[in-house]
């Protein structure tokens, strides 16, 4: 709430205290759809890039209702580039993985089945998940960080 | 999918892109590139492309557009053609 | 200039419009794009990777080496923004590399 | 002919190649730098008269390196043909590095080590080219050789020498590039192979006469060091250079190349039997008549002394093609022989031009007047040389014309007689005076001529001895003799 | 079919590599040397190996996710495809080991961004060089363009407009390659190019099919810098980082030819593209020649020496494709040397450069005077390259020239051959002026060259490889022609 | 006139779509703002992938989400189920061109950074100053 007092007394226009209440409560909300977009990619339209967007969204969100500083606290530059390169390796990784697995080639997820035996379609099912959210990871992060980045010029810091 | 729809909203997205290039301000011809995002992915979930329409829904109408008003804001909103 | 550019657009609409004169119907469920891999997918799909979306199904596993490389481009994107635009500021620590 | 495998073609051409090397470590050391020159050479000389006898007694040595291109590999081959130009290029190379060091010293020229690395590399390009075994092989030295005597012309950097360099590089590696190459891959494409073969490679692939003749125009041409007009341009350009690089490169080793290049295609590629059945030898003989007598009256306007001996070259090397061309027997041997000939004769004139320079630091034929009386050695050197490329006995040049007047008799064709006959005398104009006023002439500047003295040791002793040389080719010309009687009826 | 993965490991090390370097490079720069060279390596080794199999066993196809060949995405490692890795790989090594040295200069602070997106370049590379699906090209493409606009982006100046340029120009070769894989997908319903090659004979051409040929290869051409759709490449490369030119240059424009070649013979039939064809066939030599003689005047006027190579690099490309549309197996072998030979050249020549950058931060001409002087190194083997540019024997360059033009004359294709005589001819004065100004010019007329010394070893031994390189494949060329590329050319030769 | 209706019903979106792409391509080639260019070659992209998802369509077909168990004991209709592999591609084809968007507007800004302008025109009349 403290918080909340300091971004009012340096108000600039356009920021409310209404829209940013709002947008608390709401973001959470938001990233909730995302990652259910994301898991629940086998079974609904949606999958890693839609999930991860609308999580990325979700800090754009919050960079829109106060300022670049505040959403940099839930997602530090650092942390920012740490979930990128995790996402991305999570999806390389698994593929590459599946290629060293004996007898296995390159995104081969059955091939998995060798170090968890869970049967070689369920690990295709899984597989899928795994590297839907490796995406997932990648696009949120990257889509948050491309904003950041365009919208305050590169600096880092207020923001829009 | 019912063709006479299929047509009008394909007729308004020619439109909306002309003017998207035609318009002299830049801002108003993102945001009508928005709304040409958006009945793109109208049409696209009318062809029984979800997925596709999803993403366009998230990504061409929304980051695409964010990001290009943001790059706007830092510039210039004028435009000579 | 301009000319130019409305004489080259003319003249990739004419041969892109005389290409779809061979191209079947729209909507045709006998076209060949409909039937030669879609097939496949639309049967095998749901049995060979127990994921009901065929769409997730072909592009987390059949087509899974595009998705991988999709991956890698929008990661580019993202350090290539980076290192176009980031400003530094030296009295920063954490930017210190 | 039987060709036997041996690694000694190849040390015989790498020798200098490699030599260069430690004569570019030896930079700071000027008396080491020059010790190891004279070596080389002297290696040079060892190794290909040791070739000799076998190649005097009807054998020969054949080197493959790598196959380049399918049925095209580099290889060398020690031939006749070839052992003569390789024997007169590695013993006047040997004159030539004593003769460097006088004049060099003498001049205290700048950048020493970088010209006697280049030297080395040329001659080394030199011998390559005498000891192709094909096309292919004799274009890759071919091109090392113009390259390797760019920085020889360009050697004293001012604005002068780079616009010649300019020249040189644009007459020869256009030429060679823009022509040569061409004409080549025409060959190649019509006979699928290169190699160098008695009779000719081109005979009996049923290429049509106008193919044969754009390709023989275009390797005439195209070989420009042979300084054929109206490629001809840099020669006289490249006399900038000091006087051992003109001497030795454009008095011998770069336009003969040029110039057996041209007879290696004339005699191993289209084979004279061929250019008989299709007549083409009138396009030699032309082109090489026209040459001759233009160069010759252009070297009568000249005043400066090793711009008309660049062009009295120009014309004499087209004697040698005139000979090839006239497709006689007796010709073919007066043009081959003719490189040995003129190659003696012209390096003692371009040896003495430069002691004159080395010792008086002129230029101009017209300030010569009356320098034969104080430099009698290097005059009477002179006049050896001026009458052997004139052609008149007792020195070697006689024996080389009179083959090619035989030539022209027995081919039927007076007219290259009459040129052959013109153009004698023409040479006779534009030497005898420069002999006559050196000794004869009242000197212009006596006061300043008081002082000029011989030229250093170094410099007079390499001009003595090709001048003797000279003269006594006229007397035993046999091993040159047998060598093109070889060459030419194995 | 084959279960053997080395191959991918060739594409996938620098890949993963890149992730770490990113995440490790930022707290540490020592450790981006040792993962970069490490990775590349690795690559280099493993693709030698790959190339030993492919010509020991034969080619093979590999599918990717185990799915079969026109379901999954198909892999394909033949002759012509494992000597492009070998050849990505160890260019991309010996150029790193410069790339490192130059970059710690040019950009101290974004080192880890940059060695990343260099290696997925590379990986983007030669992932490129592997695939048979036409889609999964277009990814890759996209995928070496935007590390490429990333990386040129990073450059000084004018680097950001040139980059833009670039987007724009490469987006439209991309997009125009895609709409010809949507025709292709529309008429075959496949995306394998094998599977799409099976079954256009069924279709047996028509527009659609034509439309979607014409499509592909401008787009392509776009990409390659064809010459009249070259405007972007010279400012792109010649005002990208050091460190970033000379993995591009040497690279990006062969892989693209590669491709083309791909495209053409793997969908296409030599039958469709010549035979029915030969006034389009002739149109493309002729425009090929007309590509050579004018790329190569326009670098006649350039007055610095990077800008000039990015003209001759122009030049090169419409050699390439004269060669492959001059449809004998001569100038195709001609064209197939001369990736190989241009990609180093082209090395040799990038280096030499970044070597003189490195100690006079500038190549134009007037401040080159007296600098064989004072690096002597460098400029032999700048020499050596400019030898092979011009095509002198024996260098590499000669012999690829040899096959082009030997090809020109059995295809009596007069013209073709007559620009590359000229341009051989133009850089022939192009590097002789260069080698005039830095060796013949007298020392004293320039200032700022008391301090210069020779380039850190560093820059030097990848200089040498290359010049040394240069030299070996050309005397080489004999064996390398008859036992690889012979059997690398295209189905149909 | 009941053939032309055909025609046009049977070609009507491939038509819609060459109408798009060359209003993009003019855009990205023919116009002097940096944006506009942006601005067309988003609409090209999205022009591409229009013509790849009619590729995909199927008159009264299902969007292409099975049931799962339905599918493993009773199999499907092809006929039935659109075409899902134009969808597969296209996705990957909007976050390549996002991406580049991305990429390209980062760029401009460093444009305008430089020369306060995103006129081609204009900023060429600054170089050449």
């Amino acid at each position: 709430m403290r918080l909340l007092q300091d971004q009012t007394a340096g108000q600039k226009l356009g920021e409310s205290l209404i829209i940013q209440t709002a947008v608390r409560m709401l973001v959470p909300f938001i990233q909730l759809f995302g990652l259910y977009v994301i898991v629940h990619g086998h079974y609904s339209p949606g999958g890693g890039f839609q999930g991860g967007v609308i999580l990325g969204a979700s800090f754009v969100l919050l960079t829109l209702a106060f300022d670049q500083k505040f959403a940099l606290k839930y997602m530090s530059e650092k942390a920012n580039n740490m979930l990128s390169n995790a996402g991305a390796l999570l999806f390389t990784g698994t593929a590459t993985l599946c290629a060293i697995c004996y007898g296995g080639m390159f995104l081969d997820y059955s091939a998995l089945d060798k170090l968890l035996p869970l049967g070689p379609i369920a690990w295709r099912s899984f597989g899928i998940f795994v590297i839907e959210v490796g995406v997932g990871l990648a696009v949120m992060s990257i889509s948050a960080s491309l904003f950041w980045l365009l919208g305050s010029n590169g600096e880092m810091d207020e923001g829009l | 999918m019912i063709w006479i729809l299929d047509l009008m909203i394909l007729i308004l997205v020619v439109v909306c892109a002309l003017v998207a290039i035609n318009v002299k301000d830049l801002l108003s011809a993102t945001i009508i590139f928005g709304v040409y995002s958006f009945a793109m992915c109208l049409l696209w979930a009318e062809m029984g492309a979800v997925d596709v329409a999803f993403t366009e829904a998230t990504v061409g109408a929304g980051i695409s557009t964010i990001l290009f008003v943001a790059a706007i804001l830092h510039t210039s909103r004028r435009s000579k053609d | 200039m301009k000319v130019l550019a409305l004489f080259a657009t003319l003249m990739t609409g004419a041969i892109l419009l005389y290409g779809t004169m061979d191209f079947p119907a729209f909507g045709d469920p006998q076209s060949p794009a409909a039937t030669h891999l879609a097939t496949y997918f639309t049967e095998n799909a749901v049995r060979e990777t127990h994921v009901p979306n065929l769409v997730t199904a072909v592009l987390g596993d059949y087509r899974g080496y595009d998705t991988m490389f999709e991956t890698v481009v929008i990661y580019c994107a993202g350090l290539a923004v980076v290192s176009v635009l980031r400003k530094k500021k030296p009295s920063a620590p954490e930017n210190k590399s | 002919m039987s060709y036997q495998t041996s690694i000694w073609p190849l040390a015989a051409v790498l020798i200098s190649l490699i030599g260069s090397i430690p004569i570019m470590l030896s930079d700071r050391n000027p008396n080491l730098r020059e010790s190891w020159t004279i070596l080389i050479a002297l290696g040079k000389v060892v190794i290909v008269a040791s070739l000799l006898p076998t190649v005097l007694a009807g054998g020969g040595f054949e080197f493959t390196i790598v196959e380049v291109i399918p049925g095209v590999p580099l290889a060398l081959r020690v031939d006749a043909m070839g052992m003569f130009f390789a024997l007169v290029a590695s013993i006047l190379w040997f004159f030539t590095s004593v003769y460097s060091i006088g004049y060099m010293r003498a001049l205290n020229e700048h950048a020493q080590t970088r010209y006697y690395a280049s030297f080395a590399v040329a001659i080394s390009a030199t011998l390559g080219v005498a000891f192709s075994a094909n096309l292919l092989t004799l274009y890759l030295f071919y091109e090392m050789l113009s390259l390797s005597t760019y920085p020889l012309v360009t050697h004293h950097q001012d604005a002068e020498a780079r616009q010649s360099g300019r020249k040189y590089l644009t007459y020869i590696l256009g030429t060679s590039i823009g022509l040569a190459l061409p004409a080549m891959l025409i060959v190649y494409s019509l006979a699928g192979t290169l190699d160098f073969k008695i009779g000719g490679i081109l005979s009996g692939t049923g290429a049509s006469s106008q193919t044969l003749a754009l390709v023989l125009v275009l390797f005439l041409f195209g070989f420009a060091k042979s300084g054929l007009m109206p490629f001809h341009g840099w020669l006289p350009a490249a006399m900038v250079a000091p006087t051992p690089v003109s001497s030795f490169l454009h008095g011998v080793a770069v336009v003969k190349v040029g110039v057996f290049s041209i007879l290696r295609v004339i005699f191993h590629i289209f084979g004279p039997e061929q250019l008989l059945a299709v007549n083409l030898g009138w396009v030699i003989t032309t082109l090489a008549s026209i040459t001759i007598l233009v160069a010759s009256l252009i070297a009568l306007t000249q005043d400066n002394l090793k711009r008309r001996l660049a062009y009295s070259t120009i014309g004499q090397l087209s004697y040698m093609i005139l000979g090839a061309g006239m497709l006689t027997a007796v010709g073919m041997t007066g043009g081959l022989l003719h490189i040995a000939m003129h190659a003696f004769g012209k390096i003692t004139l371009f040896f003495c031009a430069g002691a004159i320079f080395v010792a008086s630091g002129k230029k101009y034929i017209s300030q010569m007047d009356g320098l034969g009386r104080r430099m009698p050695i290097t005059y009477l050197a002179f006049m050896f040389g001026s009458i052997s490329i004139i052609g008149m006995p007792p020195l070697g040049g006689f024996i080389s014309k009179w083959n090619l007047v035989l030539g022209a008799v027995s081919s039927d064709q007076m007219i290259l007689l009459v040129v052959l006959l013109t153009s004698t005398l023409l040479n006779a104009a534009y030497f005898l005076p420069i002999v006559y006023r050196g000794f004869f002439a009242e000197s212009s500047d006596p006061v300043f001529d008081e002082g000029i003295k011989e030229a250093p040791l170094f410099c007079l002793i390499p001009l003595s001895v090709t001048a003797c040389a000279s003269l006594a080719l006229f007397f035993y010309p046999d091993i040159f003799l047998r060598l093109a009687r070889l060459a030419l009826f194995p | 079919m084959s279960t053997s993965n080395l191959h991918v490991y060739v594409m996938a090390a620098p890949l993963l590599t890149a992730f770490f370097v990113n995440l490790v490079g930022r707290v540490s720069k020592a450790w981006i040397a040792p993962l970069t060279l490490g990775c590349l390596a690795f690559s280099s080794a493993a693709s030698i190996i790959v190339l030993g199999r492919v010509m020991a066993y034969g080619g093979f196809s590999y599918t990717v996710g185990n799915w079969q060949a026109p379901y999954g995405i198909e892999l394909v490692v033949d002759h012509l495809s494992a000597v492009m890795l070998v050849l990505i790989s160890v260019v991309a090594f010996i150029a790193t080991m410069s790339a490192l040295k130059s970059t710690s200069q040019e950009l101290p602070d974004q080192e880890y961004l940059f060695f990343t997106l260099y290696l997925i370049l590379i990986a983007g590379l030669l992932g490129l060089v592997l695939t048979a699906d036409a889609f999964n090209l277009y990814v890759l493409l996209e995928i070496t363009s935007i590390t490429t606009y990333g990386l040129i982006a990073m450059g000084k100046g004018r680097a950001p407009l040139a980059s833009f340029n670039y987007i724009i120009m490469g987006s439209i070769g991309a997009s125009f390659y895609l709409l010809g894989v949507g025709y292709l997908y529309l008429m075959t319903g496949s995306l394998n190019m094998a599977d799409i090659a099976q079954i256009l004979p069924t279709i047996g051409g028509g527009a659609a099919i034509a439309t979607a040929l014409a499509f592909m290869l401008v787009g392509l051409w776009v990409k390659m810098a064809f010459f009249p759709l070259h405007g972007w490449l010279p400012n792109a490369y010649s005002l990208a980082p050091t460190g970033a030119a000379i993995l591009v240059a040497p690279l990006m424009t062969k892989v693209t030819i590669y491709l083309m070649v791909r495209v053409m013979f793997t969908i296409f039939s030599v039958d469709l593209l010549f035979l029915q064809n030969p006034a389009v066939q002739n149109g493309i030599v002729w425009a090929a020649a007309l590509a050579i003689i004018c790329a190569s005047s326009l670098a006649l006027a350039q007055r610095d020496l990077k800008r000039m190579l990015t003209y001759i690099i122009v030049a090169e490309v419409g050699y390439m494709v004269g060669g492959v549309w001059l449809a004998n197996s001569t100038g195709m072998t001609g064209a197939i040397l001369h990736i190989v030979n241009d990609a180093l050249m082209t090395l040799c020549l990038f280096l030499a450069i970044a070597a003189i950058l490195y100690r006079l931060g500038s190549v134009e001409f007037d401040s080159l005077q007296g600098i064989y002087r004072k690096m002597p190194i460098t400029m032999a083997a700048f020499t050596v390259g400019a030898f092979a540019m011009i095509g002198i024997p024996p260098t590499a360059g000669f012999f690829s020239k040899w096959y082009l033009l030997l090809g020109g004359i059995e295809a009596g294709q007069w013209g073709y051959v007559v620009a590359l005589l000229f341009s051989s001819l133009v850089n022939a004065v192009l590097f002789f002026r260069i080698i005039e100004i830095g060796y013949f010019h007298k020392d004293g007329e320039h200032h700022g060259h008391e301090k210069l010394a020779e380039a850190p070893l560093s820059m030097q031994i990848p200089l040498l490889i290359s010049a040394t390189a240069l030299i070996v494949i050309g005397l080489g060329s004999g064996p390398l022609v008859e036992k690889i590329i012979k059997l690398a050319l295209p189905v149909g030769f | 006139m009941d053939q032309i209706a055909a025609l046009i019903i049977a070609k009507y979106n491939y038509w819609i779509y060459v109408t798009l792409m060359m209003i993009g391509f003019y855009a990205m080639i023919g116009k002097r703002n940096l944006v506009k260019k942006l601005i067309g070659l988003n609409i090209f992209q999205t022009a591409i992938i229009l013509m790849f998802v009619s590729a995909g369509v199927k008159k009264g077909a299902k969007i292409p989400i099975l049931d799962k168990h339905h599918v493993m004991e009773h199999g499907v209709n092809v006929a039935d189920i659109v075409n899902p592999v134009p969808h597969v591609l296209m996705l990957t084809a909007i976050v390549v061109a996002v991406s580049v968007t991305g990429v390209a507007l980062a760029i401009l800004l460093r444009i305008y950074r430089e020369y306060g302008t995103l006129e081609e025109d204009e900023i060429l009349e600054k170089l050449g100053q």
